[in-house]
């Protein structure tokens, strides 16, 4: 056992922070500080950057265009490009982080030739379509369904919570191809452009005022044979592949460390008695609680990162992480609203341009929208329920 | 010692009950809301009908002269159904500054107007540089020999853009005093934008703007901002109550009308236990902030300690209760389209008002004898 | 609508405050604060001392030798007594506050003249056999069964948590009379002396290594016609009238109230830092939040004894107190626990004299013994598991 | 970085596993805790046969030499297993303490003696008039021709009523001193008592109690006890994971055996909740405590806030995983029968030990950096 990262993790390190530093441009880092939803033409500006570097994708294998890196290098990067106000890569829609990785390993050679390059140069904006209404935690029991017609596919249905599918031009998307056998099996993934006939989206406002979510309605969409993705029939086992990593990312723990520190910026800029918040006790105890809980969380989050390097599955770790990493988001983004006073009900989403000058400071810009927003981080990606429900599978299977 | 409704009492709620289910809908809730700037609507006038605008005004003054306990009703009435009329800022906060402080002419000028639903007010207190404290502010008034003069800025001024007048907290050479100030008073600006429950607010900026003083300048205008604040502590409390109530019957209602896995997702025992513990919380919430204003007639120390009791725990009860709320409307919850939303803010917006937890607790402590 | 107490009120808790001051003796004030076990022959004393002054039973109507006190004026009463160290009236046995009602509510005239006079006076120690081993809170499963034999009933079973009947001399237990109804019918009230043959109590020490619990086997215990209270086959009902009140009781507001005034009193007495424990500002913002949650409990007990005297049942308020009193009860003793510091550590149960001088000061004697015992209180009287299955139950019929 | 266990690991744990399953299972140690006061018992030889007692006594003082992982390892399965002896005493505070600041003498008398089983140590550290600061020490050494003289009191030496010799944290002059002090020293009084995990404690008295400076005079106690009490605090850690482990697996077993409303109690989802949420404490405190055991050998700075933030996670998810494996048993949780409550007595005893969450939450908070 031997818990330190390496001579060789350090000088990784310091070669992310270097490049952050000199190309991640000022403007990007101050839109990820302000606010949480960013125009998606900053995002592929960003992308060609990253791109040139070679680091447009930084969890694919070396052969699909990605970097290679281990996870501990992953995990590394993805802690300095927090640190750096690195805008949140879901901002890019799915790409890198969803179809990407299902794409290299179950598509097609002529597949991965046509989808990934572009994704890497962030000339595809990729939506998703797993959640329909209705089911909740439930996805087994999706009800699109795609039926074959000749070379094609035709898909009717219904999906909800499509993240950025306004500003997306491709699309993923989970249906019912085969009605008569157990409601896992039978499902199957597909990819087409949004922009085929009979696909209409629809805006979900989300409590924050803004406009990441939508509905998505597909009525006799006619997509072409190549549109399946590995065999028919098992596009519940690839969602159910990615979900283990993705719950790693919904747990955001670099970009929690990001948001204490700017906790400690918004309570030293917000006057309290004869000096700041910051120096307040009381208020500085519940900080410190939070960076205590964040500091196990990172030991957790290494544990996991060893792990998917040996190859080791821990489906418990994953849950835990995205139970307690959410749990923790909602903690220090409900304390930074409650850091704001009264300045923190002035609510001023960057398309409203109601005011002129903000009553809260810069360092608390996009809180009140991020903490709204954030609510939803224990219901999406599997809800916290749902999490507590595998685990209990889990260990009782253990015992 | 008596927690049943008197027959007065349930004619007032009987009364606003049936007003609010007719004309503060949700549907109606979001046609107020939907345009901005916003508008004076007519919900103040029907609110003035009630007589609920004059409901802590002496009869004197053409109000009902009702007291705490029953403005707690009216409270959690309007935070049921959200209301984002002026009241608390004209009929509870306005109106109990000037009958404490005003001079008899202001008295006159003011009260009756609110009652009829002819005046809105907007208290302006809140400033960058205090937390919570209105003692604290730079905003300095200078006396003339045509009444005051005032310079400095406030923010967060709760309804400043619906509002007729201000009464603006300012000190005038270090103690506190109340100014009067028209809307259209030279040298006065606002920068108006919405509130995070949907509500209108304002910063505000004063440069050399002609004021009137409330009350003679004898008067002990500490001990009157404080007392008003009190009961405004207490009106959030019991309007927070509200907001809960509704929110958590949406969400049961949810939770009952909502299948998953074969059966009703309220019958999963982790989300009945979870109804449950909000209800805990509500009530504690409710019995807390009843208590608090049945307190505001005790002396100072008694009286703050309840309040400051009451806002710790609705803030505490809110916040199981609103993030409880939507997260079991799963997605739908963090959705514009779907009222517990709406409720969940309200709940937040109540939180820093007249005072956040933290503040309230340190008060608390800070009045609590620790008997040996 | 008025919250306030009268000027009856107050004088009335003036009356009790007198009367405490003048009678309730040292000694017993003294045992009362060191420890959670008490003599019964000091508790005896008390009751008679209580019983001269007409005080024996404050929640009895007059007729029965009680009081006749409003609910109100039990919960002034209940406060004053707490405040002035009253030893926990349970340590007298179950015989004022359980028995006693039942009895008076339900048993015939005959019966009444022969046990209540013994109650109020002292002589009877009542123990009470309801748990049974493996039940829980599934109490209407219960085995213990009583079979009529000519004048007689045989009952043979086995019960748990029969608190001090090592202590009792007098017992009362519900047995099952009739197993061929719904399980909740067919069952029965007994009481009989736990000297009859055939019942063995067998202690059960719990963590604080205290003895106040046991288990009691029954075999074949003979007992005449009217050991039965009540009508057969009533029994379920007659438990469940007693449990609303027993919720009131258990949530024990006034007792957490003087819990917490000794809280501080222990915070005043550890040397932290350069000052005392109570001037450090992160250990007493902990007290304030229970103080707060406190005076929320106050205002809702006070609401239930009002409802209680207008003749107003609200189970949910019961099972909300027991819920939140049980919860208080159990945070106030751990932060008195973790006050203390190492000195906690020192288990000097009364009994054991294995030490002289304890390192806790004396405003802390007996406090990790009272922590560990009161972990039973969210498990005894319904655990809070069991009080929310009932809460819900109860919300979800009203919408 | 690596997390996989060595091959010297795996042969340790399996060794130390098989011997506590034989020697120290729940039956063993009712028996060993049965009596007052205590005994010495030949469990302690069957560590120190296991070579554990001399897990970080260097091979040249005949022990194995291994660090402050392999300790985690160690202080685990102690833990898992309620091990009463006075391993932490000896074998780790003691041991360290001498290893860091003994002279050659010292370390020549004592460590090998400690590997071998044929000492036992208890350290004096505690005072009533300091909470957890063993520089507050008002228990004052004496520099005589022929060492040290000791005057003062200590309170809750843990293991004392066992320990052959004491080590006795002292001040000489203002500086901070540690003392060897024979157990048959005249002028040294010592009351025991049970403490209320059921491992031995006592108050000493020292009334002139003649003693020997562990040490050169010259050598830096400070730095040597703060690091010797992190390393503590970090086994005090490991062994509250062991102990939360096996209170969580005895009620799992538990719901998946009691039956109630006709199915096993485990199966309400109340209840399989509640036991995920365990898990997830005890994963959080296990990744934090083994954190900490590898910041032990980070600078001082990394070090102190590593155990501070490990002590704070542990003491937290102890409570969680303590008092719902309580809960979760029902009424026989409370009772001494049952396994369970000993392991949330252990649990509680180590809240207090070299820190408590007060203590360590205000400790990281000053070691914090706050970056812009």
């Amino acid at each position: 056992m031997d818990l330190k990262l390496t001579a060789d993790h350090q000088r990784f390190r310091m070669e992310v922070r270097a490049f952050l530093q000199e190309h991640l441009p000022e403007d990007l880092r101050q839109a990820a500080r302000r606010q949480f939803h960013i125009a998606p033409e900053m995002m592929r500006r960003w992308q060609r950057i990253l791109n040139a570097k070679g680091w447009a994708a930084p969890g694919w294998p070396v052969e699909a265009g990605g970097t290679g890196w281990s996870a501990i290098q992953r995990y590394i990067y993805d802690e300095e490009y927090c640190l750096a106000d690195g805008p949140l890569p879901l901002q890019m829609g799915h790409g890198v982080q969803i179809i990407g990785p299902v794409l290299y390993t179950y598509g097609t050679a002529e597949q991965k030739a046509r989808y990934l390059p572009r994704i890497l140069r962030g000339e595809d904006f990729w939506a998703q379509g797993f959640s329909e209404p209705g089911a909740g935690s439930d996805l087994a029991s999706l009800r699109t369904r795609a039926v074959r017609d000749g070379d094609d596919w035709v898909i009717t249905g219904h999906k909800i919570w499509t993240s950025l599918a306004h500003h997306a031009n491709m699309l993923f998307l989970l249906a019912r191809t085969d009605p008569d056998v157990k409601p896992q099996k039978g499902i199957s993934f597909f990819v087409f452009p949004i922009d085929t006939p009979g696909v209409i989206v629809r805006p979900i406002i989300s409590i924050d005022r803004g406009h990441s979510l939508n509905e998505t309605f597909f009525d006799e969409v006619r997509v072409p044979a190549d549109s399946l993705i590995g065999e028919e029939g098992q596009g519940w086992s690839y969602a159910k592949f990615l979900l283990g990593h993705e719950r790693f990312n919904i747990a955001e723990i670099a970009r929690t460390k990001r948001r204490l520190q700017r906790l400690w910026q918004i309570a030293g800029d917000m006057p309290c008695g004869e000096g700041t918040l910051a120096q307040d006790q009381s208020f500085c105890d519940k900080i410190t609680a939070l960076e205590i809980e964040l500091a196990s969380l990172e030991q957790l989050g290494l544990r996991v990162a060893w792990e998917m390097d040996e190859g080791i599955s821990n489906m418990q770790s994953a849950s835990i992480l995205k139970l307690r990493g959410t749990r923790l988001i909602q903690s220090v983004t409900e304390l930074s609203v409650e850091a704001m006073g009264y300045a923190g009900l002035a609510f001023h989403p960057a398309q409203d341009g109601s005011q002129l000058s903000p009553p809260a400071p810069e360092s608390a810009q996009g809180k009140m929208e991020e903490m709204l927003f954030l609510r939803a981080a224990t219901i999406y990606g599997g809800s916290s329920e749902t999490q507590l429900n595998i685990l209990a599978n889990l260990i009782y299977a253990e015992v | 010692m008596d927690f049943s409704l008197s027959l007065e009492q349930s004619m007032l709620c009987d009364s606003l009950n049936a007003w609010l289910a007719d004309s503060y809908d949700m549907a109606s809730w979001r046609k107020l809301t939907a345009s901005w700037p916003p508008e004076p609507s007519d919900t103040w006038q029907g609110l003035a009908d009630l007589g609920v605008t004059g409901l802590i005004i002496p009869d004197s003054y053409g109000g009902i002269g009702m007291g705490a306990m029953d403005l707690h009703l009216v409270a959690e009435a309007l935070g049921r159904h959200l209301v984002i009329d002026p009241f608390l800022s004209t009929a509870v906060l306005g109106a109990e500054l000037i009958i404490r402080l005003g001079d008899e002419a202001q008295k006159q000028a003011m009260l009756p107007a609110i009652a009829e639903g002819r005046l809105r007010l907007a208290v302006a207190h809140a400033e960058k540089t205090a937390r919570f404290d209105p003692f604290r502010s730079t905003t300095v008034a200078t006396a003339t020999d045509d009444g005051l003069r005032l310079r400095g800025e406030k923010m967060v001024v709760m309804d400043a853009p619906l509002a007729d007048r201000f009464l603006v907290v300012a000190q005038e050479q270090g103690a506190p005093v109340v100014a009067i100030v028209n809307r259209d008073a030279p040298g006065l600006t606002l920068n108006t934008y919405r509130l995070v429950d949907d509500r209108a607010g304002a910063d505000m900026i004063f440069d050399d703007v002609p004021a009137e003083r409330l009350g003679a300048a004898t008067a002990d205008a500490r001990k009157a901002i404080d007392a008003a604040f009190d009961l405004a502590a207490v009106f959030v409390c019991a309007e927070a109550v509200g907001a809960m109530r509704a929110a958590l019957r949406l969400t049961i209602e949810h939770v009952k009308s909502r299948r998953q896995f074969g059966t009703e997702i309220g019958n999963f025992q982790a989300l009945r236990h979870r109804i449950a513990e909000m209800q805990s919380e509500l009530s504690a919430a409710e019995a807390m902030s009843l208590g608090a204003a049945a307190g505001l007639s005790e002396g100072k120390q008694d009286r703050m300690r309840a309040v400051s009791a009451a806002k710790v725990q609705c803030i505490q009860s809110s916040r199981y209760v609103g993030r409880n709320a939507v997260q079991l409307h799963g997605g739908m919850g963090v959705s514009q389209e779907v009222a517990v939303g709406q409720y969940f803010k309200r709940l937040i917006a109540c939180e820093p008002m007249f005072g956040d937890i933290g503040h309230h607790q340190a008060r608390f402590a800070s009045l609590s004898g620790r008997a040996a």
